[in-house]
This record gives C-alpha cells, sequence and structure tokens, in this order.
C-alpha cells in the first residue's frame, strides 16, 4: 500500500508536469501489457503498479476494464481482447486497436485474471485517477479510501485540494480525513483534542476505530479521556440508529408481508375461499416477471412497469380460470375450497417445474433497486427495500380504493355479505365472484413481482409465503384490508425487534405462539367483522 | 363386541361398518405376515418385505387418518396441525430407540445418542432420562400429545376459536413446532432428526420377523381403536359431538359444556395420532421435524377428504388409497405424478364431496330405496364450519 | 369389499413388477437414481438426475458395461426423508438394481443408511457433508471438511489477511460440524473468541436485512473481516441479494460459500456479487480439455447451452465412472466385489488432475477457490498443489479424534477407534 | 322428577368430581316469582336493544311477549340464556341464582330451556336421537360417554313423541322433517328436558291451522307445571293462549297485563297505529 502511496506521489507530480517523453512509456507500457498476459496471480500487481506508473492515458480505461473482467487475451499471438456482453451476446474488440473482430471459440481466449486484492488495487487506483475528477461522488470516495493510510504528505495534498474543492460532501470528506490524521498524528496534545472533537461528530466506523485505538493506546491521559467522551457521544448516535434501522427493516418485512397476504385478503378475507393455490399465485406473477425480463433483454430497467400490469393479468387470469372451474362449485364450502386449491397448488407447481424447469430463474434488479440511501454511515436504506415498502404501501391504498369506491368493490361487499340478497338485487353474484377472486389473484401476481426482487423464483416460492400470509389475514381479521395492512406491520416490527434478542428462529416460533394466544383473546383478529355476515 | 352389534342392531339401519372392516383389516395382515414369512420368495405368493413395510407404513397413516377424522368429521373440527401430535408421538418413540442403540452407535457412547456426542453434549437433557425404559416411553407417546392438545384445545375452544381461525392457529402451532425441532439446541437432533435405530424390545428392527410383528401391531392397534372409536362416536358422547358439529350453541342451550367435549375429543384424537406415531417410526427407521411441516398435516385432511369424513373407514380407505397412489406414481411417473395427485384432489372435492364413502353410502341408499320406498334419500349434510 | 381397490392395486404392482422382469431379455445392469424430482430439493438434485441419465447413456454408446446394457431406474422421493429410505429398499428388492447414486441433503443419507446396510446395497452420494461417518455400503465422492473449509480458511488467512471472522449457516448438522471444526482450527490458531462471530438461520430463511447489517457492524471494528457462509440451498439468493443492497462488497468483507456453485448462481443477478468467493473441488471454469468435453456433452445432452456444471455432477461424474471400472476389474456387480474393487480406484477428473478412491470410502480431491464473477461463473484464484485425500472423522472434533476408517482387509471398518483398539457402530 | 331426587343427584355427582361441582342451586320461589329481571341495559354498536327493562315473571304462569321487530324479545331472550352478555342490569332466577354468573350450559341444566325462532333440531340425528341429547340427564363428559337409556327415559321419549305427533318418524334423520315437524321436534327437546321455565320462541310459524292449535293446547297444559314465556307474532295464537301479556317496545316494557288491556292500552295503539291486528 505505501508503494500505491508513492505512486500516487508521482502521478500527482505527473498530472502537474505532464512532459514526459512520450515514446518511452508507450513502449514500456506496450511490453508490461504483454507482461501481463504471462503474470499468474501474485505477479500481476506489480506489473499493474508500473503500468499505472506510466501514467499512459489509457491505464484508466484499462484498469476499468481489468475491474469489470472484461479483460482476455488471444492465446495465438497474447494480442489483449475485451469481451463484453451486450444484449447476451459477446462482443469481442481488440483492446489497444479497438477493433472489433469475429468471436472466438472459448477455448482459444484466455481472461487476465483479477482477485480481490487485486480489485482493491484497482479500485483504489481507479480512486487515485479519479482525485481530481469532475464527479464530485468520486472525488469524495477516492478521498474515503485514503482514510486509513494517510501521510504526511498525502495529508499536506489534501489540505492543497481542500482550498480548491467547493463541493460540501467532497469538503466534508476531506474534513474527515485531515481530522483523522492530527488525532493521530498531530505534534500537539490540544491539536489532537481538537481533532477528536471534530471526529465526535463522524459516524464513519474509521473514525470510531481510531477512537478505539486512542482510547486504549494514547500515551496521554488527556487524549484518551477526550476519545472515551467522543466515543460515549458516537455510540448514543449509533444505537439511536440501530433502532432506526431495526424499525426500518421491521417495515420493509411487514411490506413483503403485506404483499404477500394482500391478495389473500381478499380471496380468502372477502370471499371466503381458504386458498391454497395464493402463494402459486406470487409465483405466477415472480415467474411473469423473469418472461418479461426474457422479452425485453435490453431494458432491464423498464422491465418492472411492464411486469407489474403483465402479472395482474397473467395470475387474474388464471385466478379466474381457477375460479370458473373449481370454486365457483364449492360456495359456502370453505373448507372444502382449502382440499380443491391445495391439489390446484400441487399442479401449478409442478406445471412451472415442467415448463420453466426446477432451477430458480434469474430475474435481474434494475439500476434503480440497487444499492442504498446513505444517510449516514451507519444508517442506509437500500433502494430494493424502500421501493418496496412504497409500493405495498400504494399497492394498499389502491386496493383499498377499488374496494370502497368502485361499483365492483361495492358489488363484492355486497356479494360477500348476503349473496342470496344481492342476487335479488340483480348483481350478477357469478361474474362478481369471478372478478373478485381474479383482483385477489392479480394483486398476489403484483406480489410476486415484487417478492422476485428479494428472493428465489423457483417452484417452490409460494410455499414459502403461504403460512405467513395466512397468519397475517387472520391475525388481522378476516374481511378486513386494514387489519391485514397493520397486522403484517406488526408482525414484520415484532420479528425485527425480537430477532437480535432471541436468534431468528425464536423469534418466528415466540410470533408464531404470540398469534395463537392473541387469538384466544381475539378468537376474530385484530378487526373482526361485525354483524351476522361474519358468523 | 356383543354390546357393539346389539348396539347397531337397535339404531344403525345401514348395519355396522365395524366388523366387516376388522375381519378385512386382520385377515389381509395375517395373509400378509404368512406371505413374508413361511412362504418362500420364489413363489408368487410371496408377500415382499418391501411389500411389509410399506402396508405397516400405511396402516400408521391410516390411524392417522382416522383420528383428524374423528374431530374433522364428526366435530366439524379442521385440525391442519395433527402432524404435530403424530410427530410428537414418533419422536417419544424415536427417543426410546435411540436410547436402545446403546454403545452400539458409531461413537461408542453407552448413554448419549450420536448426534449429542456429535454436538459435545455432555449429559443427557432431563426430558431424555426414563426414554430408556419402554413403559415410559410408550407412556409419553400418549401424554405429551395429549397434554399438548389439553393445553392447546382448553385454550381454543373455552376461547370459542372456530372454524379457520381454528385451522389457522392449528397451523400455527404445527410450524412453530417444525421450527423449534429443527433447532439444533432442542436436544432433539436437529434436521436429521432420530435415526439409525437398531432394535425395539430387544428384537431387530431389520428382522423380517419384527417387521412382521410391527405389522400386526399397527394393525391390532388400527382395528381396536377403530372399534374403541366406534363404539364412543355411537353412545350420547358422540351424539353430543356430532350436534355440536351441526349446530354448537344449540348443544349448549341443551345443558352440555360444549368446550369439555371437544378438549376430550381433540385430546382423544391426538393420543390417536401420537399413537399412530409411535407405530410410524420404528417402521420407516427416521422421525424428523418434516413431518411437523404444515404441508403434511393438510395432506392427512386431504386423505381423510377423499376417503368421505364423517366414517371411519373412510378416513381409513382414503389414507390407503392416496398414499398407494402416490407410492404407485412416484416410481411410474416421477416427473408427473403431482399433476395427478393435484387433479386427484381437485376431482374429489369437485365430484365426491363426501369422498368415496359417500358413494358407497349412496349406493346402499339407492339399493335400499329400491328394497323400501318408505325410506327417504339421505342428506348431504354439510358438516363445515 | 371396501379393501377391494388397494387389494386390486397390490396385486397389480405385484403383477406389474413381475411382467417387467420377464420382459427384457438380454438383462441389464440396473442403475438407481435417487433424487428428489419435487418438493424442495428438486431445485438441486434434478440436475443429477440427468447427470447420471447422462453417463448412462454414454456409457450404453461404449457399448454397455460387462457386454450388458445398463438400464436407469429413476424414482422420486419427494424431498420426503422417510421417503428416501422406502424409495431405497423399493430400488434393492423391487427393481433389484445394482448400485443407487443418489441423496443431497445429510439427513436423506442418514435415512437410506441403514436400508443398504440391511440389504447390502451399493450407493454413491455425490454432495459434499459434514463426514463424521463411514459406511461399508456408501462411496462418498464430493467432499469432506478437510476438503473445503480447511483450505477455504487458510487461503483467507494468508492471502487476504482475514482476522475476524463471521461463521454464518443454517442451522443443521453440516453447518453445526463445519462451524465446529473451523472454531476449533481458528482458535488453535491463535484467533481471539470474540473475533469469530457465529450465526445459524432457518432453512429457506428469507428475510437477511438484521443479519447482514450486523455482519456489516461486526466487520467494521477496524480488521479485515470475511464471512463463511454454510448457509444452504434456498436461502442463499436473498443472503446474497442482501449483501449487494447493503452494499456489502468483497473488497470489504468477503463470502466465502461451501454450499453455493454455479447452479445456485444461475438463478440471480451476480453483478453485485463479484470477488466473493467459493470453495469446490470444480468450477466449471476449469481450463482443461477434459473439462471443455464434459461441458459440451452435458449441453448436448440436456439441449440447452445456457446450462451450467457443477461440484456435485462432477462428484457424480467421478462417482459413475470409478463405479464402471470396478465393475469391470471385478467382473461382476456384486456388491461385496466391487466395494472391494473400488479401493484404489482412479478417474481423471476434470479439473485435470486425478480422483483416488481411499480405503475410508472417501476421494482425494484439489480444493479450489474462487470468485464470483458476474456472468455467474467463478473465476478460480487458487487452487491445494495436489490432491487432499478426504477425511471420514475430522481430527479437530475432541469425539472423533481417534477414529479411523478402513475398508480394506484387515480392518474393514468404518468407525475403528484407535484408542480403545475395537470397531463401534455397525459391525461386519 | 322431585327435588329430593334432584338434590340426591347432585350430591352424587359432588362424590365424583367435587372439583367440577355445579354452583349449588336450588331455586328459591317463596316470592311466587321465578325470574326477576331488573334494569337490563345491553347496546350494540349505539343502538339500544334493551333500555331500562323491568320484567317479573310468576312462578308457573304463561307469559306472552310481543313487540314489534327490534322490540328487544330475541335479545332479552338471549341475555337470560347466557347467549348475549348485558351491559348492566340483573337477572335472578328465583331469589338466589344470579343468571348474568352462567354460561349457556350452567343455565340450560339450572332448568332453563330455549326454542329457537328458527327450528335448530340436529338434521344429522334421527328424531330418537335429538330427543335423547335433550334428555334431563347428567350431562358431564363420562356420564354422557357410559349413559345407557334406562327404560323410564325410553318411555319419557315414547311419550313425548306421542305428544308432539313423532311417533312414526322416531328413527327419521331430523334434516328430513318438515318445517312444522322441526318446530314441533323443537318443542319435544324442550319437554324431554323438564326444565322449570321454557323460553319459546315463535313456536307456531310454519305451522298449518291445525297443528297451531294443537301446540296452543300443549302450551296451555304446560303451564303450572312449569312456567312458560312465549314470543309470538301472532296475535290469534296470543290471544287464544294468554293470560298474561307483556308489550315490549324500543328496549322496555310498554304495557302489561290481559290481552284485552293491552289491546285497549294508547301507548300500544299509538305504537302499533296501523299495524295488525
Amino acid at each position: 500500500m505505501k508503494q500505491a502511496l508513492l505512486m500516487f506521489g508521482c502521478w500527482l507530480a505527473l498530472w502537474s508536469t505532464p512532459t514526459v517523453a512520450e515514446t518511452d512509456t508507450t513502449s514500456s507500457y506496450d511490453d508490461l501489457l504483454m507482461a501481463l498476459t504471462e503474470a499468474d496471480l501474485n505477479a500481476t500487481q506489480p506489473i499493474l503498479e508500473k503500468i499505472e506508473a506510466t501514467g499512459h492515458p489509457e491505464v484508466l480505461s484499462l484498469f476499468q476494464t481489468l475491474l469489470d473482467g472484461n479483460l482476455h487475451f488471444r492465446k495465438a499471438d497474447q494480442v489483449l481482447l475485451s469481451i463484453v456482453d451486450v444484449n447476451g451476446t459477446d462482443q469481442y474488440t481488440e483492446f489497444q486497436s479497438g477493433t472489433a473482430i469475429e468471436p472466438l471459440g472459448r477455448r482459444d481466449v484466455s481472461k487476465i485474471r483479477v482477485n480481490n486484492n487485486l480489485r482493491n488495487f484497482l479500485s483504489s487506483a481507479i480512486g487515485r485517477l479519479q482525485l481530481r475528477s469532475s464527479e464530485p461522488d468520486l472525488r469524495s470516495a477516492a478521498v474515503l479510501s485514503l482514510l486509513t493510510t494517510l501521510d504526511a504528505a498525502t495529508a499536506d495534498d489534501l489540505a492543497e485540494l481542500r482550498r480548491e474543492e467547493s463541493n460540501r460532501t467532497v469538503l466534508s470528506s476531506i474534513d474527515l480525513a485531515l481530522a483523522m490524521y492530527s488525532a493521530r498524528s498531530a505534534n500537539t496534545v490540544a491539536a489532537q483534542i481538537t481533532a477528536i472533537d471534530t471526529l465526535s461528530d463522524r459516524l464513519q466506523p474509521e473514525a470510531r476505530n481510531l477512537l478505539f485505538d486512542l482510547e486504549r493506546n494514547a500515551d496521554n491521559p488527556a487524549v484518551r479521556e477526550a476519545a472515551t467522551a467522543a466515543l460515549k457521544k458516537i455510540d448514543g448516535k449509533v444505537t439511536f440508529y440501530g433502532y432506526v434501522d431495526q424499525l426500518f427493516f421491521g417495515l420493509s418485512l411487514g411490506s413483503v408481508l403485506l404483499l404477500a397476504a394482500i391478495g389473500l385478503a381478499i380471496t380468502f378475507g372477502v370471499m371466503g375461499v381458504i386458498n391454497m393455490a395464493h402463494g402459486e399465485m406470487l409465483m405466477l406473477g415472480a415467474y411473469t416477471t423473469y418472461v418479461v425480463q426474457l422479452l425485453m433483454p435490453g431494458f432491464i430497467n423498464y422491465s418492472l412497469w411492464v411486469a407489474i400490469p403483465a402479472a395482474f393479468i397473467v395470475a387474474g387470469l388464471f385466478g379466474i380460470l381457477i375460479e370458473r372451474c373449481v370454486i365457483r362449485f364449492l360456495h359456502g364450502r370453505p373448507l372444502e375450497t382449502l382440499l380443491a386449491t391445495f391439489g390446484i397448488s400441487l399442479i401449478l407447481q409442478q406445471l412451472v417445474r415442467t415448463v420453466f424447469s426446477p432451477l430458480n430463474r434469474r430475474v435481474a434488479a434494475p439500476d434503480w433497486m440497487s444499492g442504498s440511501l446513505e444517510i449516514n454511515p451507519v444508517l442506509s436504506l437500500t433502494y430494493n427495500r424502500l421501493t418496496i415498502l412504497i409500493f405495498a404501501l400504494i399497492v394498499f391504498v389502491a386496493l383499498l380504493v377499488i374496494m370502497k369506491k368502485t361499483a365492483l368493490g361495492l358489488y363484492v361487499r355486497a356479494v360477500s355479505q348476503n349473496r342470496d340478497m344481492a342476487k335479488a338485487m340483480g348483481i350478477k353474484t357469478d361474474r362478481v365472484d369471478a372478478l373478485t377472486f381474479g383482483l385477489g389473484s392479480g394483486i398476489a401476481g403484483i406480489g410476486g413481482v415484487a417478492l422476485s426482487q428479494l428472493t428465489n423464483v423457483g417452484p417452490n416460492l409460494g410455499q414459502a409465503y403461504i403460512i405467513d400470509s395466512f397468519m397475517v389475514v387472520v391475525f388481522g381479521g378476516v374481511g378486513n384490508l386494514l387489519g391485514t395492512l397493520v397486522a403484517a406491520f406488526t408482525l414484520g416490527i415484532a420479528n425485527k425487534f425480537l430477532e437480535p434478542v432471541t436468534g431468528t428462529v425464536l423469534a418466528s416460533i415466540l410470533v408464531l405462539v404470540f398469534i395463537i394466544l392473541f387469538i384466544q383473546k381475539r378468537p376474530k383478529g385484530l378487526f373482526p367483522q361485525r354483524g351476522r355476515a361474519a358468523e | 363386541m356383543s354390546l357393539l352389534t346389539t348396539f347397531m342392531s337397535r339404531r344403525n339401519s345401514l348395519g355396522s361398518p365395524v366388523l366387516p372392516f376388522v375381519t378385512i383389516l386382520m385377515t389381509l395382515t395375517v395373509l400378509a405376515a404368512i406371505g413374508n414369512l413361511w412362504i418362500p420368495a420364489d413363489s408368487a405368493l410371496h408377500v415382499s418385505t418391501y411389500t411389509i413395510t410399506l402396508l405397516g407404513k400405511y396402516l400408521s397413516f391410516a390411524m392417522l387418518a382416522l383420528a383428524v377424522d374423528i374431530v374433522w368429521g364428526y366435530c366439524g373440527i379442521l385440525s391442519l396441525g395433527h402432524g404435530a401430535f403424530f410427530a410428537l408421538g414418533g419422536y417419544a418413540m424415536g427417543m426410546y430407540l435411540m436410547r436402545q442403540i446403546g454403545s452400539r452407535g458409531v461413537y461408542g457412547d453407552p448413554i448419549l445418542p450420536d448426534f449429542m456426542v456429535f454436538l459435545d453434549w455432555d449429559v443427557l437433557p432431563w426430558y431424555w432420562l426414563g426414554m430408556d425404559q419402554f413403559w415410559f416411553a410408550m407412556l409419553m407417546v400418549l401424554l405429551v400429545p395429549g397434554l399438548l392438545a389439553f393445553v392447546f384445545g382448553w385454550l381454543a375452544f373455552h376461547s370459542r376459536v372456530t372454524g379457520v381461525y381454528l385451522s389457522i392457529i392449528t397451523q400455527a402451532l404445527t410450524y412453530a413446532l417444525m421450527l423449534a425441532f429443527f433447532r439444533n439446541e432442542m436436544g432433539f437432533g436437529g434436521n436429521n432428526g432420530l435415526t439409525d435405530f437398531k432394535d425395539l424390545l430387544g428384537f431387530s428392527l431389520q428382522a423380517d420377523t419384527t417387521r412382521v410383528a410391527l405389522l400386526l401391531c399397527t394393525a391390532g392397534l388400527l382395528a381396536a381403536i377403530f372399534m374403541f372409536s366406534h363404539w364412543v362416536l355411537k353412545s350420547r358422547f358422540g351424539k353430543v359431538i356430532e350436534a355440536i358439529r351441526d349446530g354448537e350453541p344449540r348443544v349448549r342451550f341443551l345443558g352440555y359444556r360444549t368446550d369439555r367435549y371437544k378438549v376430550a375429543l381433540f385430546v382423544y384424537s391426538a393420543m390417536i395420532a401420537g399413537i399412530a406415531g409411535a407405530l410410524y417410526v420404528p417402521q420407516v427407521g427416521i422421525i424428523n421435524p418434516g413431518e411437523f411441516a404444515p404441508l403434511n398435516s393438510i395432506e392427512i385432511v386431504v386423505w381423510v377428504a377423499v376417503g368421505g369424513r364423517g366414517t371411519l373407514y373412510g378416513a381409513v380407505i382414503g389414507a390407503l388409497l392416496v398414499n398407494y397412489a402416490k407410492t404407485r406414481f412416484t416410481a411410474l411417473m416421477p416427473d408427473g405424478w403431482l399433476f395427478m395427485l393435484g387433479a386427484l384432489f381437485v376431482l374429489v372435492t369437485l365430484f365426491l364431496p363426501k369422498g368415496l364413502a359417500g358413494v358407497y353410502g349412496q349406493l346402499i341408499t339407492s339399493w335400499k330405496r329400491g328394497r323400501n320406498r318408505d325410506e327417504p334419500p339421505q342428506r348431504n349434510q354439510e358438516a363445515t364450519s | 369389499m371396501t379393501l377391494k381397490p388397494i387389494l386390486q392395486g397390490l396385486s397389480f404392482a405385484v403383477a406389474s413388477t413381475v411382467l417387467s422382469t420377464a420382459a427384457i431379455a438380454e438383462d441389464p445392469i440396473k442403475v438407481g437414481v435417487l433424487h428428489s424430482l419435487s418438493g424442495t430439493m428438486a431445485i438441486s438434485e434434478t440436475t443429477l438426475k440427468d447427470t447420471v441419465l447422462m453417463m448412462v447413456e454414454q456409457q450404453n454408446e461404449a457399448g454397455g458395461l460387462l457386454g450388458r446394457p445398463l438400464e436407469a431406474v429413476v424414482v422420486d422421493p419427494a424431498s420426503n426423508w422417510p421417503l428416501f429410505a422406502e424409495k431405497a429398499r423399493e430400488l434393492l428388492t423391487q427393481e433389484e438394481v445394482d448400485v443407487i447414486f443418489g441423496s443431497w441433503t445429510s439427513v436423506s443419507r442418514k435415512s437410506v443408511l441403514p436400508v443398504l446396510e440391511e440389504l447390502n446395497g451399493l450407493m454413491f452420494y455425490p454432495v459434499q457433508y459434514e463426514g463424521e461417518e463411514s459406511s461399508k455400503n456408501v462411496f462418498y465422492t464430493g467432499a469432506a471438511p478437510n476438503q473445503q473449509a480447511i483450505p477455504a480458511v487458510d487461503y483467507l488467512r494468508n492471502e487476504l489477511g482475514v482476522e475476524r471472522w463471521v461463521l454464518a449457516g443454517t442451522d443443521y448438522v453440516y453447518p453445526r460440524t463445519t462451524n465446529k471444526i473451523l472454531e476449533a482450527y481458528l482458535m488453535d490458531l491463535g484467533v481471539a473468541e470474540e473475533d469469530i462471530m457465529i450465526n445459524y438461520t432457518p432453512f429457506s430463511h428469507s428475510d437477511w436485512q438484521s443479519i447482514v447489517s450486523d455482519i456489516k457492524t461486526f466487520g467494521s471494528a477496524g480488521k479485515k473481516t470475511a464471512v463463511v457462509s454454510t448457509i444452504n440451498g434456498d436461502a442463499n439468493v436473498p443472503f446474497y441479494k442482501e449483501l449487494g443492497n447493503q452494499g456489502v462488497s468483497s473488497a470489504d468483507i468477503p463470502v466465502i460459500a461451501f454450499s453455493v456453485g454455479e447452479e445456485e448462481l444461475s438463478g440471480f443477478d451476480t453483478s453485485p456479487l463479484v470477488g466473493h468467493l467459493a470453495a469446490w473441488n470444480y468450477f466449471q471454469s476449469v481450463d482443461a480439455d477434459v473439462n471443455y468435453d464434459f461441458i459440451d456433452m452435458w449441453h448436448a445432452y440436456i439441449g440447452d447451452e445456457d446450462r451450467v456444471t457443477n461440484d456435485p455432477m462432477e462428484a457424480t461424474y467421478i462417482g459413475f465412472k470409478m463405479w464402471v471400472q470396478a465393475v469391470e476389474q471385478a467382473g461382476t456387480t456384486d456388491v461385496d466385489a466391487v466395494e472391494q474393487a473400488m479401493i484404489g480406484q482412479t478417474v481423471a477428473n476434470l479439473s485435470g488432475g486425478t480422483a483416488v478412491m481411499n480405503r475410508n470410502h472417501h476421494l482425494s480431491k484439489p480444493v479450489l477457490i474462487g470468485e464470483i464473477q458476474d456472468d455467474g461463473q467463478f473465476e478460480i484464484v487458487w487452487q491445494t498443489a495436489g490432491v487432499v485425500p478426504g477425511d471420514a472423522w475430522s481430527d479437530y472434533l475432541p469425539g472423533s479424534k481417534m477414529l479411523l476408517a478402513d475398508w480394506s482387509a484387515p480392518l474393514k471398518c468404518g468407525n475403528y477407534n484407535t484408542e480403545t483398539g475395537t470397531c463401534s457402530g455397525t459391525v461386519y | 322428577m322431585t327435588a329430593l331426587s334432584h338434590t340426591a343427584e347432585l350430591m352424587r355427582r359432588d362424590q365424583v368430581w367435587p372439583f367440577l361441582q355445579p354452583p349449588a342451586a336450588s331455586i328459591n320461589v317463596d316470592k311466587d316469582i321465578l325470574l326477576y329481571i331488573e334494569d337490563l341495559n345491553l347496546s350494540f354498536d349505539g343502538f339500544k336493544a334493551l333500555n331500562n327493562l323491568n320484567l317479573y315473571i310468576n312462578d308457573g304462569e304463561l307469559r306472552c311477549l310481543i313487540g314489534a321487530n327490534g322490540a328487544g324479545k330475541t335479545t332479552l331472550m338471549d341475555v337470560i340464556t347466557g347467549k348475549t352478555q348485558c351491559d348492566s342490569g340483573s337477572v335472578f332466577f328465583g331469589q338466589t341464582i344470579n343468571l348474568l354468573k352462567y354460561s349457556e350450559a350452567d343455565i340450560a341444566e339450572l332448568g332453563i330451556g330455549r326454542k329457537f325462532q328458527k327450528p335448530t333440531v340436529f338434521e344429522a340425528q334421527s328424531v330418537f336421537d335429538n330427543l335423547e341429547l335433550a334428555l334431563k340427564s347428567n350431562k358431564r363428559l363420562l356420564p354422557t360417554l357410559l349413559a345407557r337409556l334406562s327404560p323410564s327415559e325410553i318411555d319419557r321419549i315414547d311419550t313425548v313423541l306421542a305428544t308432539i305427533g313423532l311417533t312414526d318418524h322416531r328413527f327419521q334423520l331430523a334434516g328430513a322433517l318438515s318445517h312444522g315437524q322441526k318446530q314441533w321436534l323443537e318443542i319435544g327437546m324442550l319437554l324431554v328436558s323438564e326444565p322449570r321455565l321454557l323460553l319459546i320462541d315463535e313456536p307456531v310459524a310454519g305451522m298449518t291451522a291445525e297443528e297451531t292449535e294443537r301446540t296452543a293446547e300443549l302450551l296451555t297444559s304446560l303451564a303450572g307445571k312449569h312456567t312458560v314465556v312465549v314470543v309470538e307474532h301472532d296475535m290469534e295464537f296470543v290471544r287464544s293462549i294468554a293470560r298474561t301479556v307483556t308489550v315490549l317496545h324500543q328496549g322496555s316494557v310498554l304495557a302489561e297485563g290481559s290481552m284485552d288491556h293491552v289491546q285497549n292500552h294508547p301507548d300500544v295503539i299509538e305504537v302499533y297505529l296501523g299495524e295488525a291486528p
């Protein structure tokens, strides 16, 4: 690492005086590239260091290609190739000349391998190359990558950079780096304590580790005391954010439960069908997402927008089919619907196994759902969880609107409360039944789209959620959408707050026992349906 | 028996299914036993040990189906958690069998089962004490499921939890137990469960004679439980139970404390399930938390539905048939048997709401109607929540 | 009267077996395939069923075995453990197969074991497992803990300088054992207790938020941290997705897995996971002609260029080849003769070396460490110089240190206690 | 059955199940009043189903309760039999037994029988079994399990079967009976249980004129030995049996007295204006 920093220094020097003889570097650069194709993993890093030192304009692109794992060479003549996967087909390009060539067999090319150490080196080298990049994020990341390894020279450089810097994030990163430097190696105790004071506002684990170190090993007791005080301050915040984190985890788990259960709240809750095939509706939704992504390979980022309506339609149609062919003959015999739908769930699982193979299918995450929203160094909310949380709420509200404000919703409620009366009023109960079941299944399909972003897309997907779904609906009170919402989030949060105390398995067991006892206390769930219809 | 027959002759115009059932069951098993032990292997009449173990398994399942039918078919309590009682009975038997291994385990520890040596346990947990005594283990086979059923039933029926709510919390019960038994800290062998059994009461479990004895024992107990259950359900107690199924509030107004009746029946059923589990384990050679899986419990209900709930022989036939179909299908078409099984469930619910026993009952009724025009048709009764 | 259908069914079953044995004239050698095709394990095991069928087909094209054709008998134990025992009995007594290739989970193997020993069957078990077992009737062609876990930890320590360890696993016997072995091993190497975090989760665990966050916290203490994952099957996808989303990159906290192979990775987008590790005895990316031949054969058989190969497939391949050689050497399919012929059998493995069947029924295999790439493949970053012989009994567990398995004459014992000089367990 | 043998029965049970012992129940009717209902209040979601209701039923009388739909008749019966909990007020059976503390089954065992508005017989069981279930007997688990019908019990059932005219249908499933026959069966179930107090909700709905007449005869004959409270809409029927009539309106008593008295009561006329009769 030290060596790398030396290089970094050199490189800064190179940057400021770009007048080195071009021919020299070019030739050695080519030699180094040749050496790269011959080196084994342990010998690669020194070569890369030399390549970085050449300051050749292609270095950044070379490192980037290497980091992405796209750099290969032709076995015959050791010419570097970049092989990039574009929409499922490999495109071969000669790296230096940039000319596209015909694809080669896998026995004719060999990959330039990188391991984690090299990857670390490459990303920090790229960081260094980007310290003066025009992107503030890259600059900030570059500074942060230097936190624990600052020496006097680089610290001076950073101080220099700070003067020219205007972006606040980058400034804050530089301040942190400088504060850590002075806390560690400032000349006076006062300067050290001032720096520690600055650090006490920071939540970066590196700063915390440094303070730990100072608390234990600093020579001066005043410094040790300052470190203890700073740590206490930081720990208080960390604990607080820990709770916030847990709350978010709980909400997120709750949103998953909600998405899994909300379709069931319609088919089971409103129609009274004990729908054991509900899980398979989730599964169909997830598989629809997979198929949609297959059909539009270049547009992964938009695929979910297509998948949501598609999943709704596919699962909904399956639901209507099931209702028309089986469930309508079982009205008023709720426990028998359990058996029939159990059979259907077996059939659907095996169908998927036959059509798509028993293996899990790969569903890609769109870019806007990967990564996380970093609120501070100890609290970051992952985008996919955040998206799913919001999505669950939107689906819930939409369903609530359908049930409360539309004619369909009115009919559904009418039929569920008094079928004969509704029939007498001229409501086509058959159609309403089919549509309701279709709606419930369709919503489950949408839930499946969300689940495809979190878990396996395979034939067993449905079974993993069916029990949880029933628990949520029953806990919330059958026939009550709001109950389902409250139940999902309650169980999610309870689970997540229990988990650190009891461990994962015990937490699930405790939640189940809690549900069992709760049902004793309130045999009709959180929000029992009133009136004779509930009997 | 005489008591039963007098009972029948007076009350049940259709005739009692008890005698034919017991006769057929015992004849078949005895024939199978003879076929296995005394007829030479090259004879066409020889019954292979494979068939014997298979029959033993089917009959244990039949007993389990009987247990579910007693609560569901007769009392309308749809338990989706009967697998839990079955598995608890099985674990009690498994613990006894584990202790019988003694120092013949792979680590040769005279007291601790292999998996405990494996996990560095020093002493036997308290709940394993006494399990080396056969009588004690058998007591536990009855008591553990019975006690769980009592506590659970007392809570649930006392608070008048009914219908789907009850079904779902029974499911929660077995699911929670499954998670618990999967934990290695529980001291029941975790996911691997209990296996590698050697002998039962000193008889090697791998000997054909032991297997046949187990089969006969299972058949005998099934017959005994069948007869006893028949007697119970035809007594006034049974009438109260059926009345609870059809109108629990009304029964309360007649002065019966229905919750106690339901608890008693539930405990009885759980104990039968426990016995079934205890018979199942030595015959298949393993007990593992997978038996607690909620899907297993649903499957039991399906057997009963296929056979016909509300008739004891229907439950038995359903269990035998579905399991036989599973055995055949998994071998005949390994890739497609789930289609067949799924379709079977759907078709039975749609077209045979009273199961196969219902078809039989209808045949009998129409035959009788042909002879006696006065007899009104048997109504299809809804026995659900 | 009421039992009539069952009677009919039984007589049908008997009749059909009689017919099927009588109808075949040339008397094939039967190969039983005991892999779940439905239920939770179907996802992993179906591939192995296809592999065995492919090997049988290939062997038949090459003229069969001992001049007789091979016939595969496939049954579905449906991920149900007692059913494994039942189906094994069916294969051995009804179908009269000469060898079984099957099982994935330890519990299914444990369930089958008594049946195999009772009926003196022969089974090849192709999956990495916790060890602590050696049966006369089973050949273990997957890795024992010393062929995966220990070299993996050595790699992390020596090459990546890892000082803090998270041992995360699914709560069942394989992770428990592996983690116990690793804990003992790390303590021996002087790792402090507070630098080891052990975590168990249930099967199919899907909500990894808290655990990943804990790992992040544990890993932010300034020392290089790595996760040794024995997380099983289904639970891996949500685990890795959560890792990717919470930004745990391989550069910060590398995760090395023992149960994640190409097939598991084919189920999701691996780009956020590039650089995380796995330890196996085979990777599809192995650069060897024999491997390319195998991949081509697989693709031709399955008719799908995108299907991957993985370690248990290689183990099945080696097991099958060895069995064929052993049968040829013994000149019969008789289990006892084949069992003795198996010991010392060598087969070219797919990574360019040679697999040897040892006297404890375990293989000698190379150990490979691979890094996950964005195409779902592994980049091999390290491998042992030679092959490592599999240990049936771990040297790091107090209960099994003194145990030894040796199935060659004169010992012929799967768990011989070197301290007391006795052979416990099943005695033959 | 006499009070003595009743007590003896209780005593015997005490020996077997001391911990399950029911509260010692002897009904004190020294003041000739069997049922005291005082200040009863009950509201469902703001709707006052019972509103400061006060009602006294004399021992051995036949009382008719009339009132429009929603007047609180059925709700009152629900409260008396323990089906519904009231918000406030008291219900005493005799002078000492506070009914509000008992469960449905206990109340039934104390001797309060009820016939529901909608006939609720056990359709899957035979007429005979229905009556057997209702028989006055020890209703604990073990006695029920071991119960054999004694000759006197069979006689009792046969007598009731004759009374309700279902002798020929004794082994028929109750579900196969006509609506009127079900009504009779339910009355029969009340009779075999020999209650002290009979609460009868709309007994003649769905009966022919002839059957109605027989019901009236039956109920009249019951009074004296038993106390009977009848809820009915059929005014002709009420007129034919009633000695005392209580009119309920919006959860409280509007008027009470003989049929003629209440028919001419100004409040009743006001409430029933335009309604028959």
